[in-house]
């Protein structure tokens, strides 16, 4: 028995080493582009505020046709190939320049800033939220290994691409100083085309995922009871909370959703320009929401990872093992702990878990919580 | 210091697509990349007029200031250049282009671009002056010759014209004083702002 | 990845000093086919295999640059360019500044020439179609077997059945040679592009006032105060002609477009003029209407120098503005408009091109132009003129000295007098010469009977009937059995689906090109078809005419390519494989079985004197490109240096010998000037008077002529009459008497005459009136195939005539019926500026292709709309006989209701199906389309049997 | 937790050193390009061609 308790121990230990680690790219990359402001003078705004385009305020017999010219109306062109427009000129490129170099880098930048400093601070101030009580030592099975599967890709993919998109959106204003034109070129090509090839990968695990979990994250009457005593993070209270909490069906309907279906469109759009309805104007505005809907996402996933993980003691086992504790089960998802015992499910402590195992995986009820550790 | 421009005289322009062929016969282009382009409005109809585009090489380039990899560079004489080694191909650039310049030597899924392609005023790129990698990646040097640009100087009417922004604006001032109409120097304030 | 870059790129610059040496030519093209080939076939497959389209050119920084200066081929401005040569590689092209035609200035077509000294896309060498498929052999194979086989066909049937073209896009030397082989050869059964060109122009003009080229020049427009251009697009066919023409403009002068189609030029125009197609002389005779009535004609001039108007007045007055408007679709308002421009604004030119000659009465709307002209007093003055801009480089050399059938170089008739004179020059025995011929006679068309050497041969136009057309209907032996196409694209000509049967008939069809073009692919012949190739303009010296007579030389930029010959090559195997080799290169240069240019261009000027071909040795063409900066741009005259006073590559008339120094004539019947100074008048070609009026000018006279009036042509008699005679030496003497000016081989009438004050050719009215023309006033007759049937009646075209240029031609019986119920858009057609003529050479460089990939119609958006068609769908455009051809649509009110335009450069694709398999490997060009002329109708010309292209009908179906 | 804090400080830190050893370390400043050299890009070498390009301008595009 012994033994087979010190092997779940260092099991555990892996584990934990495992997310904390992946925990640290997370937040180095969020903490990289914030830190480069430290070092580097913020850029002052290149562009001129608002560009005119017309350039003559007099009126003249043509000036009707310079004027369609400048907004970019269409003319007629012989050229072909596939970055060949039939416009003399456009202000699009303008609204993008404007947009990507103004509000989106400044504001989204800061606001990313903002969002850790606000997690670390409160982290620094409440510490983490322990199971009340403490463990009773009784687990019982909140995910299957196909779920976690699921949510470690999405979550891998997230930070891959959260990590090469803010680099090219933030490597020049922040890497270049630190490592150089060259060197940033050759890491940006590869972010450029690792942030191509996982962005279809992670889509398709976002939409499976909004598929299968759909289901449990339907809004209910107590939802709004959970939000009205602020999900309990702040005090003692135990708000009512199935499979999902309100926070959590938050986190999926606003940002897996909202914000993942448009940051797959939009990257979508963006992705294959060889579909052919995408005009410069399409490609540039995809481009814009595209990052506007990352940042915001980033800055929720920062409050869900922090929540799931150094917040909430007993939280990352869910995912981690698949078991969660029954002490933090009831704190937490009561409703969904008494729904689970209802239908007959029962806690199981480690001793008899591993009798278990060592019998090989029980028929019935119980899946292989371990597997795979 | 002379500050390289390029002009448009579309009183002039008779979308002959010499500057477009010359460009190709100089730098080699490829079929389907077209670092200068003709566009004509209200083609067919009364008030038609041409004017041949490419890069302006603006004085404050919307495509450096949207480049992840601040690839792009102006030379003193006030040409906007691209280093292709570091040129990461993210399309950025052909969006942030109010002259729709820059393009790319493919259009494929997955956002494979290739290096940005554009007009280089006939001044080449980082590489060392008329090297063999020179011409292959940007094409000749003219400027370095003492030359401008084979398209300006092979222009039919004489419409597109090229070089030291005063030069021209004098060549041209000349030709609207005689013509007794108004200037159009079509894109002049977009690339060079207001001082022109 | 820039490391690995960094490592690759400081190998490859180490590499260039070692590869370049040891990169042969040869490899350099396989390695620049390569690239260009690759970068091509990329554009056409999915975008995704675009990545192999890289640049595969090498510059040596170290090596020496030669810098040859050369013409361009592709129009017949002569824009003069610089060709950048390595190691034998055409490396770079730079604009020739200093050319005051051009000033470094070109189009899409001259900015894109350097390609041909790389492109793959040419016949490569000699092949033979064996079987159906194109087989590889040697140029000794290839003469030896064609040569058999014309010889056999000549025994058989005779000279006449071999038929060649030659071409407008050889210089003058190969074109000579062209006409010379066929003279050698004993039959004047060769023709060239000038026939379906300018052919009704010249015919127009020469008999209105003597010389039928362009009387001023492009540089000459900027002095003009009104410039009016009719059926002439320059924007795209001569774009550089606009420099001059956009600057005049600024310059205060009017420009004026009239023309069915609103084109690029017109786009430009001060005024625009739509009008119906095919009826520019009921809107001449309009204008000039408006011109008599306001008395606006400049009375004095046509006194002195202007024989008939009075006649030609008469027929004017029919032509009221109702009329006008019912006939032609313009406004009272807009033809007075144009009179008036042209009237207050004097010296005004008028402009044309195939739009005004491409017709059956092609030689009316000529003649109608020049009545305009003339009765404003605006022929023979700086800023005036006919600007007939001519298509080909060539063309007006090729015209001049080149393969025509009706006439000899230097428009020597085909009479006795003019063979014994040019059998003089050639000094071969005439008799020997006429023995060449075939000897019988045959219905000259007038009641008559005539030898073949003496009767103009079948035109380029015309060549399918000569093939199809009963034997007994055609005035000669047999029919064309062996037809040889010699730098010619057939597209341009029209009823090409019986060309096709044409051509599947013949013997034997030899294709003499660069490029395969569409003779190659056309027909379903599976022997005796023959590609030879021939070099490129740019692998050969030799001068070239431009449209305003000046001979610019155009020095060789590269050696041949693969195993292409020059011209004059190919025309000296040919001479030997006939067996006169040694009589026809008696005076000429032969190096090694390849005649000199030189020494080819030293025997034309012996020869050419009636229209002064004989001051332009190659020392002074060569001495002017190598001075072109010191010419004024305005005047064309050389202001100082080396060749002071002169007039730009010496435009012809340049009379009398090399020595003689003639500064070349700018401006053609200039009695400002003196005759020395490049001063003229109307030339006395017609007689002295007819049915009693005076035809020589009176009381005119050009400036410093000892005549101070009209006078006629010089010969010895007239010289003895003014006691002239003795200024002779006596070697001229012995020479000239019983000469006329044209066939004193010594020059000295000319001299005497020009020392004098006086004009050789004499001092004429020009001619309103030309009674030996079907039409001596310029009528409005409808076109074979109109939309407007209901004119028919008042304007009908000519009876069907037995025997013109050897074949029945019909005219009457075609228009008898009415098409425009089943038929009822016109269909007319004209240029593109990235193409020219059947366009092989320019579909098949990359860089002109890539800009223009489809064959199109524009249609106005009604008729669209009425046809169900919209804009970019393939659609089926139907012509009267039968020809269709599917394109693509362009909906645009570019073109007016009830007419479509089609451009008629494209080829390799018919009535729908693709040729590509018939094309030698690798040698079809980049772009091919359907060629319009699939669905053009029949129709020629009264006086030159140019073909109708500009007006038949149509029908157009959605696809 | 203490413990846990410093350790990933000490990641962090350790990783931006790491990074920085990649290459030389360039200061960015706003519109200054210092990527790979291009010797014809100075002022001098502006001013070296300034007057054949000036000429040049003339004799290419003036209406002679």
């Amino acid at each position: 028995m012994n033994k087979h308790h010190d092997a779940a121990v260092r099991a555990r230990r892996r584990w934990r080493s495992m997310v904390w680690s992946m925990m640290a790219i997370v937040f180095l990359a969020m903490a990289l582009p914030s830190a480069g402001y430290l070092f580097a003078q913020v850029g002052e705004p290149t562009g001129e505020p608002q560009r005119q385009f017309s350039e003559q305020r007099e009126t003249n017999p043509r000036s009707d046709m310079w004027r369609d010219g400048r907004r970019g109306e269409g003319g007629f062109t012989t050229q072909t190939g596939p970055y060949v427009t039939n416009q003399l000129m456009t202000n699009v490129g303008e609204n993008y320049r404007q947009i990507r170099q103004g509000p989106l880098m400044t504001v989204g930048g800061w606001f990313l800033v903002a969002v850790f400093l606000a997690i670390t601070a409160f982290y620094l101030l409440t510490g983490q939220k322990k199971i009340d009580g403490g463990r009773t030592g009784r687990t019982i099975v909140r995910w299957k290994a196909y779920e976690r599967f699921l949510h470690w890709f999405n979550a891998i993919c997230f930070i891959i691409l959260a990590i090469t998109g803010l680099s090219l959106l933030f490597g020049r204003t922040v890497l270049i100083p630190i490592v150089g034109h060259q060197a940033f070129s050759s890491y940006a090509e590869f972010a450029y085309g690792a942030h191509n090839f996982v962005g279809p990968a992670f889509s398709v695990g976002v939409l499976v995922m909004i598929v299968l979990w759909a289901r449990h994250n339907i809004p209910k009457k107590h939802d709004w009871v959970w939000f009205k005593e602020g999900g309990g993070i702040i005090g003692n209270k135990h708000p009512p909370a199935g499979k999902m909490n309100g926070g959590e069906k938050v986190w999926f309907w606003v940002g897996v959703f909202a914000l993942g279906l448009t940051v797959i469109i939009t990257g979508l759009i963006a992705l294959f320009p060889n579909l052919g309805f995408q005009t410069r104007e399409i490609m540039s505005w995809a481009l814009i929401i595209h990052a506007t809907a990352a940042i915001l996402w980033m800055g929720l996933f920062l409050g869900h990872a922090y929540i799931g993980t150094l917040g909430t003691e007993g939280a990352l086992e869910g995912m981690t093992r698949g078991r969660v504790d029954v002490a933090w089960a009831k704190q937490h998802h009561d409703l969904w702990y008494e729904d689970v015992v209802a239908a007959g499910e029962k806690p199981v402590s480690e001793e008899e878990l591993h009798g278990r195992q060592q019998q090989g995986p029980a028929p019935g009820s119980t899946p292989a919580g371990e597997r795979g550790t | 210091m002379a500050r390289m421009k390029f002009l448009c005289d579309a009183e002039r322009c008779i979308e002959c697509q010499a500057c477009v062929t010359a460009c190709k016969n100089e730098h080699e282009v490829p079929w389907g990349v077209n670092r200068r382009r003709v566009i004509v409005m209200n083609d067919g109809r009364p008030g038609e007029k041409s004017i041949s585009v490419a890069c302006m090489h603006c004085t404050d380039a919307p495509c450096a200031a949207v480049c992840p990899v601040d690839c792009f560079y102006t030379t003193a004489d006030g040409i906007v250049l691209h280093d292709k080694d570091l040129c990461i191909g993210c399309g950025y650039c052909f969006y942030a282009c109010p002259f729709g310049a820059p393009q790319y030597p493919q259009q494929t899924a997955f956002g494979v671009r290739g290096k940005m392609d554009k007009c280089t005023f006939c001044a080449g790129g980082p590489e060392p002056v008329h090297s063999q990698e020179e011409l292959t990646k940007y094409g000749t040097n003219r400027v370095e010759e003492g030359k401008l640009p084979l398209c300006a100087e092979m222009c039919a009417t004489k419409a597109l014209i090229a070089g030291d922004g005063n030069v021209i604006a004098d060549i041209y001032r000349k030709r609207v004083m005689t013509r007794g109409g108004r200037p159009q120097t079509w894109g002049w304030q977009a690339a060079y702002g207001d001082d022109i | 990845m820039k490391l690995t870059k960094k490592k690759a790129a400081g190998a490859g610059a180490a590499a260039p000093g070692l590869l370049g040496k040891a990169l042969t030519r040869r490899a350099f093209l396989q390695g620049s086919g390569l690239a260009v080939g690759g970068a091509a076939v990329a554009g056409m497959l999915p975008t995704s295999m675009m990545k192999k389209a890289k640049a595969a050119r090498r510059i040596d920084p170290d090596q020496e640059i030669r810098e040859v200066l050369t013409v361009c081929g592709h129009c017949s401005v002569g824009c003069s360019t610089i060709a950048e040569v390595q190691n034998g590689i055409w490396v770079g092209q730079e604009p020739a500044l200093d050319s005051p035609i051009n000033l470094g200035a070109h189009c899409a077509k001259g900015a894109a020439l350097r390609n041909h000294g790389h492109s793959t896309r040419r016949v490569k060498y000699p092949m033979k179609k064996v079987g159906g498929r194109w087989e590889r052999i040697s140029w000794e194979q290839a003469i030896d077997e064609i040569g058999d086989k014309i010889l056999h066909i000549r025994d058989e049937s005779g000279p006449d059945s071999l038929w060649f073209a030659g071409s407008s896009k050889a210089n003058n030397e190969g074109a000579y040679l062209q006409r010379k082989l066929a003279a050698f050869w004993g039959s004047n059964n060769c023709d060239h592009q000038a026939r379906i060109c300018h052919s009704t122009t010249v015919a127009g003009v020469a008999n209105t006032w003597g010389y039928g080229a362009q009387t001023n020049s492009y540089n000459d427009i900027l002095k003009s105060k009104c410039i009016v251009m009719c059926g002439s697009n320059a924007a795209e066919a001569h774009p550089v002609a606009m420099q001059m023409i956009l600057r005049a403009k600024e310059n205060g002068s009017h420009m004026v477009v009239m023309d069915p189609r609103f084109t690029r030029t017109a786009a430009h125009a001060d005024t625009y003029v739509r009008f119906r197609s095919g009826t520019d002389v009921a809107l001449i005779f309009g204008m000039l209407y408006h011109i008599f009535e306001n008395e606006w004609e400049d009375k004095e001039y046509l006194e002195q120098r202007v024989f008939g108007m009075d006649r030609v007045r008469e027929e004017v007055k029919k032509w009221t503005p109702d009329e006008v408007e019912r006939v032609t679709g313009a406004s009272e308002e807009a033809v007075y408009e144009v009179a008036r421009i042209m009237a207050e604004n004097r010296p005004g030119t008028f402009v044309w091109c195939m739009g005004g000659t491409q017709h059956t009465i092609g030689n009316n709307y000529v003649r109608a132009y020049n009545c305009l002209q003339l009765a404003l007093g605006n022929i023979g003055v700086e800023g005036g003129g006919a600007n007939i801009f001519r298509g080909h480089d060539n063309v007006q050399g090729a015209t001049d000295v080149g393969p025509n059938p009706d006439n000899l170089p230097g428009y020597y008739p085909l009479s006795e007098g003019g063979w014994q004179h040019w059998a003089r020059v050639w000094d071969v025995d005439y008799e020997w010469l006429a023995e060449r011929f075939d000897q019988e006679e045959y219905d000259d068309g007038q009641n008559g009977k005539i030898k073949p050497m003496n009767s103009g041969g079948i035109t380029v136009s015309r060549w399918i009937d000569g093939v199809l057309e009963d034997k007994e209907n055609i005035a000669q032996r047999d029919n064309i059995r062996a037809v040889m196409m010699w730098g010619h694209a057939p597209n341009s000509q029209t009823r090409l689906p019986e060309m096709k049967e044409a051509m599947e008939k013949l013997d034997l069809l030899v294709v003499i090109d660069p490029y395969p073009t569409v003779s190659a692919v056309l027909h379903e012949r599976t022997d005796d078809t023959y590609l030879l190739p021939a070099a490129t303009q740019f692998e050969q010296a030799g001068s070239v005419t431009a449209s305003n007579r000046s001979l610019q030389w155009r020095f060789q930029v590269i050696e041949p390519l693969y195993e292409h010959k020059p011209d004059k090559d190919i025309a000296y195997l040919f001479a030997e494989k006939f067996g006169f080799a040694d009589e026809m290169f008696k005076n000429i240069e032969v190096v090694n079985k390849q005649p000199t240019s030189e020494s080819i261009l030293r025997e034309i000027n012996r020869g050419t004197w009636s229209i002064g071909y004989t001051g332009q040795s190659p020392e002074r063409l060569k001495e002017h490109m190598e001075n072109q900066r010191t010419f004024n741009v305005a005047s064309l005259k050389a202001e100082g240096g080396p060749v002071d006073g002169e007039i730009y590559c010496l435009p012809w008339p340049t009379y009398g010998t090399p020595e003689f120094k003639h500064p070349g004539t700018h401006v053609l019947y200039d009695t400002s000037k003196h005759v020395l100074d490049g001063g003229g008048n109307f030339r006395a070609n017609f007689g002295t008077e007819y049915e009693g009026e005076n035809l020589l000018a009176e009381g005119s006279y050009s400036k410093g002529a000892e005549i101070q009036d009209g006078y006629p042509e010089f010969d010895s008699e007239l010289l003895k009459q003014l006691g002239w005679w003795d200024d002779l030496t006596e070697e001229e003497k012995a020479e000239a008497d019983g000469k006329s000016w044209t066939t004193d081989l010594s020059g000295g009438i000319i001299r005497v005459a020009m020392e004098r004050g006086c004009h050789p050719f004499g001092n004429a009215k020009a001619r309103a009136y030309v009674w030996n023309f079907p039409d001596p006033i310029p009528l409005h007759r409808e076109p074979l195939y109109t939309p407007r049937y209901d004119l028919v009646e008042d304007y009908p075209t000519y009876e069907d005539r037995k025997v013109f240029y050897r074949l029945p031609t019909r005219y009457a019986s075609v228009q008898a019926t009415d098409y425009s119920d089943d038929f009822p858009l016109i269909h007319t057609s004209g240029r593109l500026v990235e193409y020219e003529g059947g366009g092989e050479e320019t579909r098949s460089n990359p860089w002109l292709a890539e800009l223009k990939q489809d064959m199109f119609v524009e249609i106005n958006p009604a008729d669209a709309n009425d046809a169900d068609v919209r804009n970019g769908q393939m659609v089926w455009l139907e012509g009267p006989e039968g020809g269709r051809i599917r394109i693509k649509a362009l909906v645009t009110e570019r073109v007016g209701r009830g007419t479509v335009f089609t451009p008629f450069h494209f080829g390799g694709r018919f009535q729908g199906e693709d040729l590509l398999e018939r094309y030698p490997e690798g040698a079809s060009p980049y772009v091919r389309g359907e060629s319009n002329n699939t669905a053009t109708t029949y129709g020629y010309d009264s006086v030159t049997m140019m073909q109708e292209t500009k007006t038949t009908l149509c029908r157009v179906t959605p696809a | 937790m203490m413990p846990k804090k410093i350790a990933l400080s000490a990641i962090a830190a350790l990783s931006l050193g790491l990074l920085a050893g990649c290459g030389d370390v360039t200061l960015y400043e706003p519109g200054v390009y210092k990527g790979s050299g291009d010797e014809t890009a100075s002022e001098e070498a502006a001013e070296r061609r300034a007057d054949a390009l000036r000429d040049r301008a003339q004799a290419a595009h003036t209406d002679r």
